[in-house]
């Protein structure tokens, strides 16, 4: 198919996957770019959701031209029930957010000693203040 | 066993080198009266052991004969323990240290050991022996002497590696150690076709006996060594190294070869031409020395010219040049002992003072200028006739004639210089002055090496020592006896060669006197030779010393640089920074720098967060480019 | 044909000093005590060796491999053992080591205490760490073992170099580190890693006693050359990597022997303890370097590839250009130690040369110029070692009539040295001459691949370098006996003009002036010493760029870097009779080991080494080393 | 029998046995030690039990977490027959894990014997170290791509924490930057596990190789014939999963945590974390690399042999640089710290060549395998050994800067001979477990002809004898400003024993955990053929591309 229909065909029936990618660029950039910490950790949130929100997509089970994923426990013929959404995916998201909750609340715990230690959490300045003591 | 085989038995150079050892720690009288037995001791094994292999022994694994006896080794044995004995006894009487006596012992020892020595491996062990003693003998004196005697050392080391490296070869060639045959004897002689793998150990082994012998061109070492040292020490040094340089030449090249011939004739001129320009006494004798084993070389070289007699003749100039060039030695050593001058023009008028060392000098002179009836007349009109047989003109395109020549001019030069050499110091002039004559030691030893001189070339004992030489000359190839046979030294023929000689010098000398005065000192091939060595080391041992050392230098250079980056990864990385473009340049450049790359600001190279996980991006970016 | 025996012996070789080390360690506090284990772990070390050679002499092999301990196996890694075993090369250098440590071990007795150097325990214990490593060397059964030792050697002499913690002696140190590391864990591993690789390339049917399906990688001395050759012939791999590999191994223990383009390490070793210098040079290490250059030539790639290869004309190239440089280098130094060091680098390429000649009479002349060697540099060391003890002096411009000072000890010296030009009756003559022969033969032997006239160039080598050995340790000798303190040639010779300069302490004269030489030697040690420590207190916080600029000016020539300034006393040097001129401790290695030397020299045959040394050369060669 | 309750178990008990110190720590203070003491000396013991029935009884010792294999264990060896996959999580104890099990529990001991005089106090530090000895426990035996993020996570989370313990503010940045870059590494890891997912419809590593092989009835079904190595989401899922597991390994450019954390964390945790962390991580990508994604994948996709080439490069670039970075430190955890960096450099190259396509059909595969597993071992004993010593310095002599060691081996002759040992062996001079490692990775490399991968390993000797060498310098040849320049006999032998009155002495944890590194690390390097002779199945699993290890 052309260049324009394959991009047609990603914006309607794989938007997800569009999205996934651009949350995740977006975290990425947070990440690098932000000097303040806390931002960079809302970033690696961001960047974490967007995975999140790539295995439900995935969860989504359909037949495309006998392309397809295949869901666990049930078999073979439970393809029949098409489209069909596999629990496996959200199991994994469920346990990957409540480990971004943990890691986000360390994170946050580190930053608050930091800004209690150094009074700032830019990147920068914190740089700066180190350099000196 | 026989008293001839217990003659044999105790091997002479090891009883001389014993004496030389206790003549180190013994009072002087005790020393040298040891030093005199021993040498008497070669003397005796010298005339009475039995021709013949006596130690044949292993040594590093080869079969060698430690101690041999032949009429070779017997003839130049017999000159070197009779000489040996009185150049004791001189040493002695002209109150030499006991420690040079020793040195000088030691000396003769391995001289003694090369003569008797069955074998080159055994032949090039005391050669290499001689060299080392005879060094330590020159040292001994201190002084001028020490330097000389490095060059010397230098010299002989050159010429003894030559010599092994010859023997080598001619060993690994299949040659084995053996001395008959020499060292693939003939392949020296031109055009004789072989390959250099063949002539090369000839070449070798010529030249690096040639140091010995004092080749012209090799010969530098010579008059730079044996005027500086004690008087006595050049009594010893005079005899030894060079007429064994000739032995040695004849047991190489048992056949001959007419370059050795030419050479011979060379050196005879050249050693005569520079002898008339000397100034100091002993100088002019070194360059004699030269002259006289110029004539041996050329009796040996002619053998190939087919006339056997001329080793028959070299050696017996051998035999006698051993005792009357000593003879001249210690003459002119005693001048130099009581008057302490060297230079001959300073002297003059002392046959006054000193009657018996100027008669000594006169019998030295006698011999050594060929007049009848003294022994340097015999050998020296034996080797003329070897350059003279007609026998030989055909297969040698009149060669040898221009050999003949050569001699002939170089007997009226040795007739000229000494005719100088006396003149000067005993004739001419008076010295004023108080000096007694020879102490009695040297008056006994000249006297009695000036006797032998004599009575060695009346007619009726010259056969004798003939015969010996006779027997001595069985390493070459032809019989000798034919040519020794119908020689006759008191031939008319001689007499007139001799009256011609005398009477050709006595009228040219007063004309080249002043003409010689006038020439005064000149340089010989030394004055380039040194100093090329000298210089060529020295540009040698610069060249690589500096490229070595650069090379070293810029290594260190790197490490140094290499450290000081680590020590300092701040600072270089500020310079760098700084010479970015405005755009990419960090923030923090223009930040305090901190030069000595101390704690605090090494936190500003550290990857932050950002960074890092930009890295991370990167590569990611990378890799899934790869994947599509 | 040798037949192998087990035996513990090779091990208890190895390990008697390393007890020893516990002991030295244990009585750090009594000197006397601790010094005696040394020289008790000497005697009991060589009686060990000892008792192995009359059955070495009778091609027997005693093997050692770590399954005799009980539950343990053979395997040290995959398919190689950690085996020691006492062949006939392995003996060579044993017995040599071994016996020469019993003398060194009293004269460092007497040297430590001459000197009252500091650490004198972690000294003691290094030494005899070293020597068990070198015998580890020797005995090595493998390419594998042999590395272990070598990497241990390298470290254990370690602080033996950098013993003095000055500045000078840390850099000697780190540069000995550097290059013997290189030489070791870079080359010599890579190298034995590329042979396993090798080997494991052959078909096992090529390979006898290999059954079909096995591994034929091997990295054990006289099996790795059938596997390697059968590679070879069936082009299983580029010539170019066996041609690489043959020099990693060569170089690799070309550095310790301070082959040329790897030499720079020994000259700056000097600052070492004299003993030390005198183990390195004559004893262990450098040692260990041409041994194993020898077991890369004989045991590893064989004469046959070897010669197949053309690497036996490459490498003899390099030996024979190294020892021509090292000369010409060695006739520049003024400081003693230094022109021995480089007298050694040019006398161990003589080793490799003779053995890379691949001719029966060159390596035997090769192997045996181990132990001549050894003898005559050992004595040269120890007189240096004793003139500085005695005198402080180091440089030979400061020695002239120093033979009344010290007799016995220069007269040996002079012996030693005569024996290094090559002088016959000294060990030095023999190894040459035998040396000789097997290049000339070269020029004319199709056994070992095309005759070439190589060996022509090599033997003229050899002869200049002998020649040049006279022009470099001449003047020492003449300079201690035949001069005098206010009358001398200035040295080193080539430094000054043709004809040379008179020099003079004017000791005799003007006494005065003696102070500003450095008169009195002790106080004037001391000195140097503390401003070295001071300079090292300034800058030890700084970091070490301050090193460098030592080892900047420490590189430029021989004579600025050294402390002593030594010369004669005022009134010049006091005539001392051979008993009094040191202590016993000193004197009698000197006496023992150059009299080794001369016996060597006269009655070679006597000693087991040249029995030894044709033995492995004829079964290496498979010729006849008499000619 | 029995022993497939011991993965559940070596998991549950520390983690469990994690609450305890906070729980009990309400009544009683300092309470915390013997309980990690109690509960790892229990793990210990288990883990030795699992050990001994992997390696001499041979087994392999599988436990599934809610749920049931539908009786893969009845499937021959290499039997393509895989009736479903697994339900539930699958923890395997092979001869992989099961040596890196055994690792983990006697470290974890030792280290708490560290940590008795020495180590942060307080309980909620004990809760840390045996959260973290769970994690690294599941790590190392799941057999589930998703349950080892979450493990990943688990063992980060309990390090930033414990890194964060240290007193100094320093600590809490680089935990935070540790946080902030592990995050990042492990959610890529995560994205490659959903690709894996995607293209295979499960996580399990055994069943994924398998689909991914094309062995299962139903891919034949979807894809036809053939396998789907081809596909270019399953190299972009392994591109991932290497990136992430490589940050976590701190391999150059990913490494910029690694000095931070372990220069400002606590001493008994810098030891704890330099052995284990980044072991956990390496290990974890050998797993999958081998046993899942197996050298066919690389044989035979383009694409995956590219990234594998980069990865390479990547590890053969932290070798160089990692030592060099190292020598220009002047602090000597820092030093030490990119030490780790050069060292996973050499393990990963490693991996990297056992299934590298150039090594295929060679023994370059086989001795791949020794030299990760023994240099993962090696570098986990040495490493921690020299930290220990590192901190025994500074809590006895003060000393943190490399100047700060000038000639305190007079005065600390234990402590400087154990540097020099672990040093020498970390430069891998034999006979220590060093230069097993590196012997077997540089055979593995010049037999699959890789020659400049030959050339970084035997140049890494060198470049790691430029730090070594500089400490040990300072140590034996150098001396402080207020020493005496040791040039009179006497000072010098009486400073070896005494040590100035301020020094204190070593505790007895701390020199024994000094002692059993040092010993260990030699001992080990005369059990070169032992080690080997525990792997084989191993190998053969990787040569044949057989997930399961010893089945």
């Amino acid at each position: 198919m052309s260049e324009l229909s394959l991009v047609a065909e990603l914006l309607t029936s794989q938007y997800t996957y569009v999205l996934f990618a651009f949350l995740l660029v977006v975290g990425l950039y947070m990440v690098v770019a932000s000097s303040n910490l806390v931002k960079k950790i809302i970033g690696l949130n961001l960047f974490q959701t967007a995975i999140f929100l790539f295995f439900v997509t995935t969860a989504y089970v359909r037949e495309v031209d006998g392309e397809a994923g295949s869901a666990p426990v049930i078999p073979e013929e439970a393809v029949a029930y098409d489209p069909y959404a596999s629990p496996l995916p959200h199991v994994i998201v469920l346990t990957a957010i409540v480990v971004g909750v943990a890691l986000t609340a360390v994170g946050l715990a580190l930053s608050v000693r930091i800004y209690a230690e150094y009074g700032t959490l830019d990147v920068e300045t914190l740089r700066e203040v180190r350099a000196d003591d | 066993m026989t008293e001839l085989e217990a003659l044999a038995v105790a091997p002479p150079a090891f009883v001389v080198l014993v004496a030389a050892i206790a003549a180190a720690f013994l009072p002087r009288l005790y020393g040298h009266a040891l030093g005199a037995l021993a040498t008497l001791w070669v003397l005796a094994v010298a005339l009475f052991a039995p021709a013949g292999e006596h130690w044949a022994v292993e040594f590093m694994g080869f079969d060698v004969v430690f101690f041999q006896v032949d009429g070779l080794s017997q003839l130049i044995g017999l000159a070197a323990g009779l000489l040996a004995t009185a150049a004791v006894v001189y040493a002695y009487s002209s109150d030499a240290p006991r420690v040079m006596t020793a040195f000088a012992l030691a000396y003769v020892g391995c001289t003694t050991g090369l003569i008797f020595s069955g074998d080159w491996l055994t032949l090039i062990v005391w050669w290499e022996l001689m060299a080392v003693t005879s060094t330590l003998l020159v040292w001994h004196h201190g002084g001028e002497a020490v330097r000389a005697g490095y060059r010397y050392a230098i010299a002989h080391g050159i010429g003894g590696s030559l010599l092994l490296f010859a023997v080598i070869w001619h060993l690994a060639a299949g040659g084995g150690l053996g001395l008959e045959g020499g060292i693939d004897a003939g392949s020296l002689t031109p055009l004789s076709g072989v390959g250099i793998e063949a002539t090369a150990p000839a070449i070798l082994a010529a030249v690096g006996i040639g140091v010995n012998c004092g080749f012209v061109g090799l010969h530098t070492w010579l008059p730079d060594t044996y005027p500086r040292p004690h008087v006595a020490a050049s009594v010893f040094l005079s005899v030894f190294t060079t007429k064994t340089g000739a032995y040695v030449l004849l047991q190489a090249f048992p056949e001959g070869s007419m370059l050795l011939a030419y050479m011979g004739g060379a050196m005879a001129v050249y050693g005569v031409v520079f002898a008339l320009l000397q100034h100091d006494m002993r100088a002019l004798l070194s360059y004699h020395i030269m002259a006289q084993v110029g004539y041996m070389t050329a009796g040996i070289g002619l053998v190939a010219a087919g006339s056997s007699a001329g080793s028959v003749g070299a050696m017996m100039h051998a035999f006698n040049n051993v005792l009357f060039k000593a003879l001249l030695f210690m003459a002119c050593g005693v001048v130099v002992y009581r008057t302490g001058i060297d230079d001959l023009y300073e002297l003059g008028g002392l046959w006054k003072k000193m009657p018996l060392t100027a008669g000594a000098f006169g019998l030295g002179a006698l011999s050594i200028t060929a007049v009848p009836p003294f022994n340097g007349f015999i050998s020296k009109g034996m080797i003329l006739d070897a350059a003279d047989t007609g026998a030989t003109y055909a297969n040698l395109t009149g060669g040898n004639e221009l050999v003949w020549w050569m001699l002939f001019i170089g007997a009226i030069g040795t007739f000229l210089s000494f005719i100088k050499l006396g003149f000067y110091v005993f004739l001419h002039g008076e010295y004023d002055g108080i000096v007694t004559d020879a102490t009695r030691g040297q008056s006994a030893a000249m006297l009695s090496v000036g006797g032998a001189c004599l009575v060695i070339g009346l007619p009726g004992v010259w056969q004798q020592v003939t015969g010996v030489a006779l027997a001595s000359a069985d390493v070459t190839a032809i019989d000798p006896a034919i040519a020794v046979d119908n020689f006759n030294p008191y031939s008319t023929g001689h007499l007139l060669d001799a009256a011609v000689l005398l009477t050709v010098s006595v009228v040219a000398f007063p004309l080249v006197r002043r003409a010689l005065y006038r020439i005064g000192h000149v340089r010989d091939v030394e004055a380039v030779l040194n100093p090329l060595v000298f210089y060529s080391g020295k540009v040698g041992v610069y060249a690589v010393t500096e490229t070595f050392g650069a090379i070293d230098r810029a290594g260190i250079r790197f490490v140094r640089l290499c450290y000081w980056v680590g020590s300092h990864p701040v600072v270089v990385f500020q310079r760098v920074s700084r010479r970015l473009p405005r755009g990419l340049r960090p923030a923090f450049v223009d930040g305090p720098a901190a030069p000595d790359g101390g704690q605090p600001s090494r936190l500003y190279i550290r990857a932050g967060i950002g960074l890092t996980v930009l890295v991370l991006a990167v590569i990611l970016t990378l890799v899934l480019a790869l994947t599509l | 044909m040798t037949e192998v025996v087990a035996d513990w012996r090779p091990l208890a070789a190895v390990l008697v000093s390393a007890l020893a080390i516990a002991l030295i360690v244990a009585s750090h506090r009594r000197r006397n005590v601790r010094e005696l284990w040394s020289v008790l772990a000497a005697v009991a070390k060589f009686a060990i060796v000892l008792s192995m050679l009359p059955g070495v002499l009778d091609g027997r092999e005693y093997r050692w491999s770590m399954g005799m301990v009980p539950g343990l196996t053979d395997e040290f890694v995959f398919g190689v053992d950690l085996a020691l075993r006492a062949d006939q090369l392995g003996m060579l250098f044993a017995v040599l080591a071994s016996f020469l440590w019993i003398f060194t071990a009293f004269y460092c007795a007497g040297y430590m205490r001459g000197l009252s150097e500091p650490n004198q325990t972690r000294f003691f214990a290094a030494f005899a760490a070293s020597l068990s490593t070198a015998l580890g060397i020797a005995f090595a059964e493998n390419l594998l073992v042999m590395f272990l030792f070598y990497e241990l050697l390298s470290i254990v002499t370690y602080p033996l170099v950098a013993h003095d913690e000055t500045d000078e002696a840390r850099v000697a140190g780190r540069k000995y580190l550097a290059y013997t590391f290189f030489g070791g864990g870079f080359l010599v591993l890579g190298g034995t890693v590329i042979i396993y690789w090798l080997t494991g390339l052959a078909d096992p049917a090529d390979v006898e006693g290999v059954e079909a399906g096995e591994s034929t990688a091997t990295v054990q001395f006289g099996e790795i050359a059938e596997p390697l050759w059968a590679v070879f012939e069936a082009g299983a791999a580029a010539e170019l990597l066996f041609v690489v590999t043959f020099g990693m191994l060569a170089l690799g223990f070309g550095t310790k022997a301070a082959i040329m383009p790897l030499h720079s390490w020994l000259p700056d070793a000097m600052v070492a303890p004299t003993p030390v210098s005198g183990l390195l040079h004559a004893v262990a290490v450098v040692k260990s370097g041409a041994f194993g250059v020898s077991r890369v030539v004989l045991d590893v790639f064989e004469p046959e590839l070897t010669a197949a290869l053309d690497m036996h004309v490459a490498l003899a190239a390099l030996a024979a250009f190294s020892f021509l440089m090292a000369s010409f280098i060695a006739l520049r130094k003024d400081n003693l130690k230094r022109r021995l060091a480089y007298s050694t680098a040019s006398q161990l390429s003589y080793i490799i040369m003779g053995v890379a000649l691949l001719v029966p009479a060159g390596v035997a002349g090769g192997l045996l110029h181990i132990p001549a060697h050894a003898f005559m540099k050992l004595t040269l060391f120890f007189c240096a070692g004793a003139i500085h003890v005695e005198t402080h002096t180091d440089d030979i411009s400061k020695m002239a009539g120093i033979g009344k000072r010290m007799p016995l000890t220069m007269s040996a010296f002079a012996v030693a040295a005569a024996g290094m030009a090559g002088i016959p009756l000294i060990a030095g003559f023999v190894s040459k001459f035998y040396m000789l022969v097997g290049s000339i033969q070269m020029t004319g032997d199709a056994a070992i691949g095309e005759p070439t006239a190589a060996g022509f160039v090599f033997a003229s080598a050899l002869i200049i370098s002998g020649i040049m050995n006279v022009a470099y340790f001449w003047p020492v000798v003449y300079t201690a006996f035949f001069e005098s303190e206010d009358a001398h040639d200035a040295k080193p010779l080539v430094e000054f003009p043709y004809g040379g300069e008179k020099a003079s302490y004017g000791v005799l004269g003007r006494g005065g002036e003696a102070h500003a030489d450095g008169g009195e030697p002790v106080t004037d040690g001391g000195s140097t010493d503390d401003s070295a420590g001071q300079e090292e207190r300034e800058d030890s916080h700084t970091g070490e760029h301050h090193d460098d600029h030592e080892h900047g000016d420490h590189h430029e020539d021989g004579h600025h870097d050294h402390h002593h300034h030594g010369g004669a006393p005022p009134g010049g040097w006091v005539r001392t009779s051979p008993r009094e001129e040191s202590t016993w401790l000193m004197l009698l290695p000197i006496t023992v080991i150059v009299t080794g030397a001369v016996l060597l020299g006269i009655v070679p045959g006597d000693l087991a080494f040249l029995d030894l040394v044709v033995e492995i050369a004829e079964a290496a060669t498979g010729g006849e080393v008499a000619v | 029998m029995t022993e497939e309750l011991l993965p559940g178990l070596l998991i549950a008990v520390p983690i469990l046995g994690a609450t305890l110190p906070l729980a009990l720590g309400l009544f009683r203070k300092r309470v915390g030690w013997s309980v990690a003491a109690v509960v790892l000396a229990i793990e210990a013991a288990i883990a030795s039990w699992l050990a001994y029935a992997i390696f001499v009884d041979g087994q392999r010792v599988i436990h599934v977490l809610g749920g049931d294999n539908f009786g893969r264990q009845q499937t021959e060896v290499g039997g393509h027959d895989t009736e479903g996959f697994i339900v539930g999580i699958e923890l395997v104890a092979d001869h992989l894990s099961g040596l890196v099990v055994l690792l983990v529990a006697l470290v974890s001991l030792a280290v708490l014997a560290y940590s008795r005089r020495e180590g942060p106090r307080g309980n909620a530090f004990y809760s840390g170290y045996l959260l973290l000895t769970g994690g690294l426990m599941g790590v190392v035996m799941t057999g589930d791509l998703f349950n080892l993020f979450v493990f990943l996570e688990i063992v980060g989370l309990a390090t930033y924490a414990l890194v964060a313990s240290g007193r100094s503010a320093e600590s809490a940045v680089a935990a935070l930057k540790y946080l902030v870059i592990g995050t990042a590494g492990a959610s890529l890891y995560l994205v490659g596990v959903g690709y894996i997912y995607v293209v295979t419809g499960t996580l399990n590593m055994v069943d994924v190789s398998r689909v991914l092989a094309g062995e299962p009835a139903w891919v034949a079904d979807v894809i036809g014939e053939g396998s789907l190595y081809g596909d270019p989401l399953v190299a972009a899922a392994f591109g991932f999963i290497a990136i992430g597991l490589a940050t976590k390994a701190a391999i150059y450019p990913l490494h910029t945590w690694q000095p931070d954390a372990y220069a400002e964390s606590p001493d008994a945790v810098t030891i704890y974390i330099a052995a284990l962390v980044s072991t956990s991580a390496a290990y974890a990508f050998a797993r999958i690399t081998w046993t899942m994604f197996t050298p066919d994948f690389f044989a035979q996709s383009a694409a995956g042999q590219d990234v594998l080439n980069v990865f390479l490069a990547l590890a053969a670039l932290s070798v160089l640089v990692g030592s060099v970075l190292a020598a220009m430190q002047s602090r000597v955890k820092r030093m030490f710290a990119y030490s780790s960096v050069a060292q996973f450099g050499l393990i990963v190259i490693a991996v990297g060549v056992a299934v590298h396509p150039a090594a295929a059909g060679t023994r370059a595969v086989e001795f791949a395998v020794y030299g990760v597993v023994i240099h993962l071992v090696a570098h986990a004993i040495i490493k921690g050994g020299l930290f220990a010593t590192a901190g025994a310095f500074r809590s006895g002599s003060g000393a943190r800067l490399v100047a700060d060691y000038a000639g305190l081996a007079k005065r600390r002759p234990f402590l400087s001979g154990a540097v020099a040992v672990l040093g020498f062996s970390i430069i891998g001079v034999p006979p220590t477990v060093g230069f097993i490692g590196k012997w077997y990775i540089g055979v593995s490399a010049v037999e699959a002809q890789l020659w400049a991968v030959v050339f970084v390993i035997f140049a890494s000797t060198l470049l790691t004898l430029l730090y070594v060498a500089r400490l040990l310098e300072k140590l034996y040849f150098d001396y402080l400003p207020e020493d005496a320049p040791p040039h009179a006999e006497a000072s010098a032998e009486l400073a070896t024993d005494g040590g100035r009155g301020s020094e204190t002495a070593l505790p007895y944890g701390v020199a024994s955990l000094v002692a059993i590194a040092t010993i260990a690390s030699v001992v080990l390097g005369f059990m070169g053929a032992e080690l080997t002779a525990m792997l084989e199945p191993l190998v053969e699993a990787v040569i044949e591309g057989e997930p399961e290890v010893g089945a």
